[in-house]
């Protein structure tokens, strides 16, 4: 029989390309190229060019977004369906490009000030967005797994960046290694799903559940292990155990980035696989989905409460607030539920990648003059900061979701679509997550009372000084946050026109 | 039919692998352990492949070995890193950070 | 029901104005707080200037149905809209939170609490304004639920930045308590939503379909909202927060939260839990009523147990509230209206009781009843004031308090039909006792704090203080007071001013029991 | 039996009549005057109260004499109907509330009593409080309290009565307070307003009772608001009521008069109150505020007539109270020793006589006696306070600082004896015509007990006023009025003592009159004295019965006829000429059926009342009894203070049974005691308490423990989640692989390696539960 395989291999057409639709990534993959030379001929006095050529890759990249944004064709597919362009994607890749510029802008100073080598830091940071760009489009089992790889390795060394930081290793190989295992497991899943679906199409993955009639133990056990692999990407508990130590090890806009992009990406690929490869199957996932959400959710929060250190902290909390976009998951399987629950995945992750990003950007602010992650040190920090103090409050207040700031759209669609399930477990989790938004005001809070309550610890009240760069990722994370509570129209409106082509086989 | 052996094979492969992630302490022995999961897989793959005829599950696992010869550059890299760092790659001392 | 869009242009502007004085203010130093303070006194002026311009506009002859209107979309997809509108429930509140925030700004001009940094209170103060208005002018649950929350923050920091010692707890109890019932509200309000057919969340629309809802279904849809709305009020079991917050927050904190803030749950109820829900409401009556008469008394025995003055206040704002949900509870046109003059007069008076509790307190450094006394004779001026608020407080006839209380006890006589007149009618005896126990501690504290000697301590000016530590009341306070005493006089005499506005527009939202 | 329209006459009224309203509304504006701009006046504001109380003593003269007209104009047995006036003051809930004025004879006599009495007492009060450092305050609380008690007596309706009602609860609050300085004062004052409160509850249920039990009927067939008074009394009169309502309604109302009456058992604070300046207590403590309770009785009596069947049996409530008062007070009355005391409780006793007279259905000698009483009883007051102001240095002490003045202040000796005599009921005097009166009807009415009762409390009250008049008149100087020094004053018993006499030398202190030793009081004093006495000697003649049927004009001004009124429109009899039809005039108007039964159609406004026919011998009866009190009293009282007759002084130490009765009396019954020690102290302390405790231990506590319990908790998921788990399941998994593997070297499983475990085994479960469910 193996010349059969030979046979089907050798009849080879060449796929058309559609470069419109390719564009941001050829732009990024270029980007990073140049990003790579230059810094061999640069000098170190001129290393700073280098940030700002990664800065501008990312939004040369956004055009080319833009423009297939507002092109009628919607719906662009690429080698019999592996690659396909769709609305969800755009939507998605403009997320990743502003958050990549976002924390470009974050690293800038960051990275300068550091003793480390600058050029592979853009380099590697760049090739991951790419990873999470190329990701967004994926729809087949192999550019899903080759994106997740793409995305991932870059971080597993921008997290062990700070070399000589024994926390900082510790973190990158922590990542690594979990990392790596998750994904084995996750292909040994998919291997398993091949073997099911004999193929690695996700549409056909879909339509094998139906064909064999009902779930083969194959297809359980497959989709389980994927759906670890990115409940790992997500560190959704109990996958989450890498998440708090490598974000304290990692580099702060590193720990930005992961906690906001990759996560996101990890999303990405879930939603895809769950309502393009799945949806059969939510028998499988949504119970599944639904104890995910609860655990994350309810775990992240308790153990945020006893944090000390900030960076912790926000590791925990966006591991909850990951519980959070879990929760429409859940029930996503219903028909009349699945399109506001992707819906309200994509806001959340877009008010959610604003906020934390401004919250970091903040941190990193403040840590310029504190030297120290513990949240002692921010104490009366409204004293003598007021702007960070009262974009910090802006922030965290998101975070709990107290309208009218971005936060609270997010969970509210969240609840929506849960609700709108009218399922006993929909209500269950909806209270779930009532109670758990509560509590997570629990430790924001210790934050807010830090800065405006307490006294300042050792008096020294130096104002802290913030570098352009970072004063402009403030800025617009904050009116993202802000617009996105106020007008909340804009960000669900981005949530509806997200569409998945193939999703629920329509 | 002899594709089931192969899947067995895996298996036992896929549950060595995850042992080996689990107990061993030495990253290297780790990072070995992690590669026979990836063979496995790898071994899944063909072996689904030949049974359905269908090229994919090759491809497949060429991209698999070649992502897998990256992933170890690196977890090699790193593990030099924390040996530079701290004379020992046991994974038990990479506890710095904890709760 | 027909509705009045022309002007409806005013609304917005009322409510968005002192959000436009916050970024003036942001764009103020810090150091320079003369000019802090103007920013902040023209905006509230300016705020007030739009709601008396409101008030002439507003078409007296059918205050029973919306006014200034104004919809517009703001979030398509979940079917909720900029909805705006003014009725005569809404008018007095509305107007009244612009007025206190206005009087409460005046006050700060000479009495910034420690510790200063008069740019964020003010800032606070305007957003709270803006919170404040928005709550009462909303005609979409969802917009409702943004505003009602908008609050929060606000007032959390000035209770734990600007409050007193214990404040860090205080802020956060009121801050965790208030979260919860909205968490629960925000629940019940999407059930509500998709009960209804997921059509929209305007009140109107959900008058209409919301009392098709099967029975059971709307009793627990009105648990969720009763829980949020209680605890704003607060009704008995979920009070505890009040005290603490009330003592540790400054006065102007307190003033607020006394005028503005309590009444946002009672409105809630008025507004929507009952319309939207009636048989749900019928169900419930009793059982709001019984907390309502537990929450009289107890709340005047807590008062009784008081050494601390401005505690004993707080207490009573639990007795007064009691009455406005007795009334409330009954159901009827009557009791409703009672309570919602009710809810206005307990803001003015004890928003003035506040006043005064801050200024003793900026005087004698102590709110302990047993150190105070005299206070007449030092400061006649501030305690014939405070004699004056504790009469209006208890209740005295001629002042406003007694047309909130007096009413509410009456329509419990007759509650709304398919109610236990019994029950009520022991309610109502209860509520009477409780009258007299607001007597009781009132005048105590009045007899305590105003009467007899000055404690030997203060005999001198207190604190080694030179005499002028006891200035009497001084002109910020005079501006200030005066616009409250006045109120609370005429409401008093006339109380139909309040009652020709609200009566109509009460009998539009119990339409839905006439049928 | 109806009679044709054309016989009846239109009634007479009259600019006064009409405007009525403006009797309270004039020392209102005074009270915002004088509190506004009071201390800049000339004469401090006291010159505005005055003004604004002569004004509406005028306006009452007026309105009294338009009054009379409209009673002549009428027929013989014709209802006289009140001038009504009202307007819209609010209205909620469909329900309309007005406000307006109700002038009938009741209103317009004790308008004309108050407003008298009220501009008496502030011409007093300008000499007597002289240099009083709240002068104007002073002035400013008793405007207002008139302006209130004369809102109350005009008013339609039961809200602005209520109104009235409160707003002279504060001001008796205020007044007693006047002298706040002092803890007892402030603390009588607080007693005061709280006793008065604790009846106003009853009040508020009444009135609401009434409200909506009567609603529905008054504005079907009158168009008025269950509010209206008028609507309220031919309600209760229509033989409509539900019995026991309107018996609960007039109960709760009832506790209210008792309250503000100082009847037993709530008579406890007005011998308190006494703390107030003598002016206070002559005007609203015993001649006008105290007779509101009474007042209300009189102004609903329908009401109570229905509710307690007054004509129908041989006792009921108001009666048993007003009886228990009659004799407990005036048995507390011979214990005193401070001359303002004993009159204190001679005014409870003397409610009382009221009280039971309404209670017996003697509805005119009640009024009649509010009416005579206010002159008597002030003038004593007012005679009081004139001698600590000029005699006793400021004492009330007759033990004392008293004694043997009738010399020395012969105006105020003359004016005092005249009252006395009047308040004894002796003939001629005043309080004859009335209080034999009340005694007269209550036996007459069926209440014989009550009778007795009654000659009892004459019998009492003549002889503890001559004992009071020999220790203050007679004997020889004491104290004070022999012209000693001693400004600290200590009393046997009763704290309030010490604390008003300590007041009275506050003022003294402040007013700058150097004078030594006793003497006559100024004119602005002894003025109203005068008024006073001729007053109380003369207003009996009014409505002198013995003197036959034409004597007794009180009677056709005041007592409303029990007709059966015809309504013409909805809005009643208010319109000032009503189209009434009467019955048939030669049956006489007797068997007029309001009250007894209910009239098949119209409406009654007033029961029909019988009048006891006037027998000397019974008048002679109690005149003997009075008389007999005198003489004893005076006998007793040569004796004890002047003779010093070893048999009896120091008596009740001797004999047990007096001591024990003394020592009841000297403590009041205990009442105080009760009220004080263990109900107030009860509820302020113990009870507050445990709320309190309950507060903040128990809903606070769970609060709390929420808190902890969610600290806790993460603590927990933090040991055991993060922690256990993760090692428990590298143990397992360590054991299992051990199990399989066999010989293997014990685990020893890094962090990292624990967190694969962790992730791996999580997939297995998750693996396993799913591949079950799914196949």
């Amino acid at each position: 029989m193996i010349h059969s395989v030979i046979a089907a291999a050798t009849e080879w057409v060449s796929p058309q390309v559609d470069y419109h639709a390719l564009a941001p990534e050829i732009i990024l993959a270029t980007g990073l190229c140049v990003v790579l030379l230059a810094d061999l001929f640069l000098d170190e006095s001129r290393k700073w060019i280098i940030s700002s050529l990664t800065g501008f890759t990312l939004l040369g990249a956004m055009l080319p977004v833009l423009t297939l944004g507002l092109s009628e064709s919607s719906v662009r597919s690429m080698f019999d369906g592996r690659y396909v362009v769709d609305e969800f994607s755009v939507v998605m890749k403009a997320m990743f490009l502003i958050a990549g510029y976002v924390v470009v802008l974050l690293s800038t100073k960051h990275v300068e000030e550091d003793e480390y080598w600058q050029g592979e830091y853009w380099f590697l940071l760049l090739s991951s967005i790419l990873g999470m760009v190329m990701m967004t489009s994926s729809r087949d089992l192999v550019s899903i797994f080759v994106a997740l790889e793409f995305l991932s390795i870059p971080a597993y060394m921008l997290a062990a960046w700070r070399k000589r930081d024994i926390k900082s290793n510790e973190a990158g190989m922590k990542y690594f290694l979990l990392g790596v295992f998750a994904s084995a497991v996750m292909l040994y899943g998919m291997s398993l799903l091949f073997g099911a679906a004999n193929s690695t199409l996700l549409v056909d993955l879909g339509k094998s559940i139906t064909a064999t009639g009902g779930l083969s133990a194959l297809h359980a056990l497959g989709i389980v292990f994927v759906i670890v692999g990115f409940a790992f990407k997500v560190s959704a508990v109990p996958f989450h155990s890498w998440a708090p130590d490598t974000y304290e090890g990692a580099p702060s806009p590193i720990t930005a980035f992961l906690s906001v992009a990759s996560k996101a990406a990890g999303f990405v690929a879930l939603v895809t696989l769950l309502f393009v490869a799945f949806p059969q199957a939510s028998g499988v996932w949504q119970p599944f989905m639904w104890v995910l959400s609860v655990l994350t959710m309810t775990v992240g929060n308790v153990v945020a409460l006893r944090q000390t250190n900030i960076v912790r902290m926000m590791a925990y909390s966006s591991i909850s607030q990951g519980g959070f976009v879990l929760m429409p998951l859940a029930v996503a399987g219903m028909s009349e539920v699945s399109a506001s629950a992707l819906r309200s995945v994509v806001v959340y992750m877009l008010v959610y990648a604003a906020t934390n990003l401004g919250m970091f950007a903040v941190i990193i602010a403040v840590s310029r003059k504190t030297r120290s992650g513990e949240i002692s040190s921010w104490g009366g920090l409204f004293s003598y900061a007021p702007g960070l103090a009262t974009l910090a409050t802006i922030f965290l207040a998101s975070l709990a979701g107290i309208p009218p700031l971005g936060g609270w759209i997010g969970k509210f669609t969240a609840f929506q679509s849960l609700l709108s399930s009218g399922s006993g477990w929909g209500y269950a989790l909806a209270l779930i997550g009532a109670v758990n938004s509560v509590v997570a005001f629990g430790y924001y809070g210790t934050i807010m009372r830090e800065m405006w309550m307490k006294p300042v610890p050792d008096g020294d009240t130096t104002r802290v000084v913030v570098p352009g760069s970072l004063a402009l990722a403030l800025g617009i994370t904050c009116v993202a946050t802000l617009v996105f509570g106020v007008l909340p129209g804009v960000a669900t409106h981005f949530g509806d026109i997200a569409r998945i082509t193939g999703a629920f086989g329509g | 039919m002899l594709v089931n052996q192969f899947l067995f094979l895996a298996a036992l492969l896929f549950c060595i692998g995850v042992y080996g992630v689990i107990a061993r302490k030495n990253a290297v022995l780790v990072l070995m352990s992690i590669e026979l999961i990836l063979n496995a897989v790898n071994l899944n793959f063909v072996a689904f492949a030949l049974r359905n005829g269908n090229a994919d599950g090759h491809t497949f696992a060429l991209y698999i070995i070649a992502i897998a010869a990256a992933e170890v550059g690196v977890g090699l890299g790193l593990v030099l890193l924390i040996f530079r760092n701290r004379r020992t790659i046991s994974l038990d001392d990479l506890s710095e950070m904890k709760g | 029901m027909e509705m009045l869009r022309d002007h409806n242009w005013m609304l917005s502007v009322g409510t968005f104005l002192p959000l436009l004085g916050v970024l003036l203010l942001l764009v103020v130093p810090k150091a320079n707080e003369q000019l802090i303070k103007k920013v902040a006194l023209f905006t509230s002026i300016a705020t007030v200037a739009v709601g008396v311009w409101t008030l002439f506009r507003f078409d007296f002859g059918n205050a029973g149905t919306m006014q200034f209107v104004d919809e517009k979309t703001w979030i398509p997809l979940i079917k909720s809209s900029y909805y705006i509108g003014l009725d005569g429930i809404s008018l007095p509140l509305y107007f009244l939170s612009m007025v206190i925030t206005l009087l409460v700004v005046i006050y700060s001009l000479d009495h910034i609490p420690s510790p200063g940094n008069p740019k964020a209170f003010f800032s606070l103060m305007l957003v709270l304004q803006t919170g404040m208005a928005g709550t009462f002018i909303a005609q979409d649950l969802i917009l409702f639920f943004v505003f009602f929350e908008l609050v929060l923050l606000p007032m959390y920091f000035m209770i734990g930045v600007w409050g007193g010692e214990n404040r860090q707890y205080a802020s956060l109890k009121f801050f965790l308590y208030t979260m919860f019932g909205s968490a629960l509200m925000l629940v019940a309000f999407l059930a509500l939503f998709f009960k209804t057919g997921a059509e929209s969340f305007a009140i109107p629309y959900l008058v209409e379909h919301g009392g098709a809802l099967a029975k059971n279904v709307q009793i627990w849809i009105f648990a969720g909202m009763f829980i949020g709305f209680a605890v704003k009020v607060p009704m008995f079991p979920f009070h505890t927060w009040l005290p603490d917050a009330h003592t540790q927050a400054p006065t102007q904190g307190s003033v607020i939260l006394a005028a503005i803030l309590l009444k946002l749950g009672t409105y809630g109820f008025v507004r929507i839990a009952i319309p939207v829900l009636p048989e749900a409401a019928k169900a419930w009556a009793p059982y709001i009523g019984g907390l309502a008469v537990i929450g009289i008394i107890y709340g005047a025995l807590g008062c009784l147990a008081q050494t601390d003055m401005k505690r004993l206040i707080a207490f009573s704002s639990v007795a007064h509230m009691g009455f406005v949900m007795l009334g409330i509870s009954t159901l009827t046109s009557f009791g409703m209206t009672a309570a919602m003059f009710g809810m206005v007069a307990h803001g003015l008076i004890t928003g003035m009781l506040f006043f005064v509790a801050g200024s003793v307190k900026e005087r004698y450094h102590t709110l302990e009843i047993a150190r105070l006394g005299g206070i007449l004779k030092q400061m006649p001026h501030l305690g014939w004031i405070l004699g004056f608020s504790c009469m209006a407080s208890l209740g005295l006839p001629g002042l406003a308090g007694f047309w909130g209380e007096f009413p509410a006890i009456l329509s419990a006589y007759s509650p709304a039909a398919g109610l236990n007149e019994t029950v009520f009618r022991v309610y109502m005896v209860i509520a009477a006792l409780g009258t007299v126990l607001a007597a009781a501690y009132l005048l105590w504290l009045f007899q305590r704090v105003a009467f007899g000697e000055p404690k030997p301590e203060f005999a001198g000016g207190g604190h080694g203080h030179d005499d002028h530590a006891f200035h009497d009341v001084n002109k910020f306070e005079w501006f200030a007071w005066t616009p409250l005493l006045i109120a609370i006089l005429v409401f008093g005499v006339v109380p139909n001013l309040m009652f020709k506005v609200l009566d109509p527009a009460v009998q539009v939202v119990l339409s839905g029991f006439k049928g | 039996m109806i009679r044709s329209a054309e016989a009846l006459q239109t009634l007479s009224s009259g600019w006064f009549l009409e405007h009525a309203w403006l009797i309270p509304i004039v020392p209102a504006i005074g009270f915002f005057i004088i509190i506004l701009f009071g201390k800049k006046l000339p004469m401090k504001g006291s010159e505005i109260g005055l003004l604004s109380m002569l004004s509406s003593l005028v306006l009452a003269g007026e309105t009294a004499m338009q009054w009379i007209d409209r009673v002549n104009s009428g027929a013989e047995a014709q209802f006289i109907a009140p001038v009504v006036r009202t307007w819209n003051w609010w209205q909620i809930g469909g329900m309309k509330f007005t406000i307006g004025q109700s002038i009938d004879g009741l209103a317009v006599i004790v308008l004309v009593v108050v407003a008298f009495i009220s501009t008496l007492v502030q011409l007093y009060s300008t000499e007597y409080l002289k240099g009083d450092r709240r002068y104007t305050h002073f002035f400013a609380a008793l405007t207002l309290f008139s302006a209130g008690m004369l809102a109350m007596v005009v008013a339609e309706d039961t809200i602005l009565f209520l109104l009235g009602w409160e707003i002279m609860g504060l001001c008796s609050f205020m007044l007693i307070g006047h002298w706040w300085e002092d803890g007892a004062n402030s603390r009588a004052a607080l007693k005061a307003f709280f006793t008065v409160r604790t009846g106003d509850m009853g009040l508020l249920v009444g009135v609401a009772m009434l409200y909506f039990a009567s609603n529905e009927w008054t504005t079907e067939h009158l168009g008025v608001s269950g509010f209206s008074i008028r609507g309220i009394s031919a309600w209760a009169l229509s033989g409509e009521p539900n019995s026991t309502v309107i018996l609960v309604a007039s109960v709760a109302l009832f506790i209210a008069a008792i309250g503000k009456s100082g009847q037993f058992p709530l008579h406890t604070w007005l011998p308190d109150a006494m703390a107030g300046p003598t002016p206070v207590s002559s005007l609203l403590h015993s001649s006008t505020m105290v007779v509101a309770g009474v007042f209300l009785v009189a102004r609903l009596y329908p009401v109570f007539f229905t509710g307690f069947d007054i004509l129908g049996t041989g006792g009921n409530f108001i009666t048993i109270i007003g009886g228990i008062t009659i004799v407990i007070a005036a048995a507390l009355a011979f214990v005193q020793n401070d001359i303002k005391k004993v009159l204190a409780y001679s005014t409870v006793s003397q409610l009382g006589y009221m009280m039971l007279g309404l209670g017996a259905g003697a509805w005119l000698p009640a009024v009649f006696h509010i009416f005579t009483h206010a002159f008597f009883k002030a003038c004593l007051f007012l005679g009081a306070g004139s001698i600590s102001h000029s005699a006793s240095h400021h004492s009330f002490d007759m033990k004392k600082d008293m004694g043997g003045l009738r010399k020395v202040m012969p105006i105020t000796f003359t004016t005092w004896v005249i009252s006395t005599l009047a308040l004894c009921g002796v003939f001629p005097f005043s309080g004859f015509f009335s209080k034999d009166e009340i005694i007269d009807n209550v036996g007459h009415n069926g209440y014989q007990l009550f009778m007795i009762i009654g000659l009892i409390g004459a019998f009492m009250t003549a002889a503890y006023m001559t004992r009071a008049t020999y220790l203050t008149f007679f004997g020889e100087a004491r104290g004070a009025s022999a012209g000693e020094h001693h400004d600290e004053h200590h009393d046997a018993h009763a704290p309030a003592h010490d604390s008003h006499d300590s007041h009275d030398a506050h003022d003294a202190h402040a007013t700058e009159h150097t004078d030594h030793g006793p003497h006559e009081s100024g004119w602005r004093i002894t003025l109203p004295l005068v008024l006073l006495a001729v007053l109380a000697l003369s207003s009996g003649l009014l409505n002198a019965t013995p003197f036959g049927e034409k004597w007794e004009r009180i009677k056709t001004w005041v007592e409303p006829r029990a007709e059966v009124v015809m309504e013409t429109a909805p809005g009643g009899p208010g319109h000032s000429n009503v189209l009434s039809i009467p019955t048939a005039a030669e049956e006489g108007h007797h068997d007029s059926p309001c009250g007894s039964e209910t009239p098949e159609e119209g409406v009654c406004y007033a029961p029909q009342l019988q009048h006891a026919p006037f027998k000397w011998s019974k008048a002679m009866l109690s005149l003997g009894i009075v008389f007999l009190g005198i003489a004893l009293s005076w006998l007793f009282s040569t004796l004890l203070y002047t003779r010093k007759d070893k048999r009896l002084v120091g008596l009740t130490e001797r004999n047990g049974v007096l001591r024990a009765g003394c020592n009841l009396l000297i403590n009041k019954y205990y009442l105080d005691a009760l009220y004080e020690n263990v109900i107030v102290k009860a509820i302020a302390g113990p009870i507050a308490a445990a709320a309190y405790w309950f507060n903040q231990n128990v809903l606070d506590g769970i609060l709390h423990a929420v808190a902890r319990a969610s600290r806790a908790f993460s603590g927990w998921v933090y040991r055991n989640i993060d922690q256990r788990v993760v090692d428990g399941t590298v143990n397992n998994s360590g054991k299992a692989t051990k199990g399989a593997g066999g010989v293997l070297a014990p685990v020893q499983s890094g962090k990292v390696s624990q967190y694969g475990a962790l992730l791996f085994s999580a997939a297995a479960v998750a693996a396993l539960v799913l591949v079950i469910i799914n196949s």
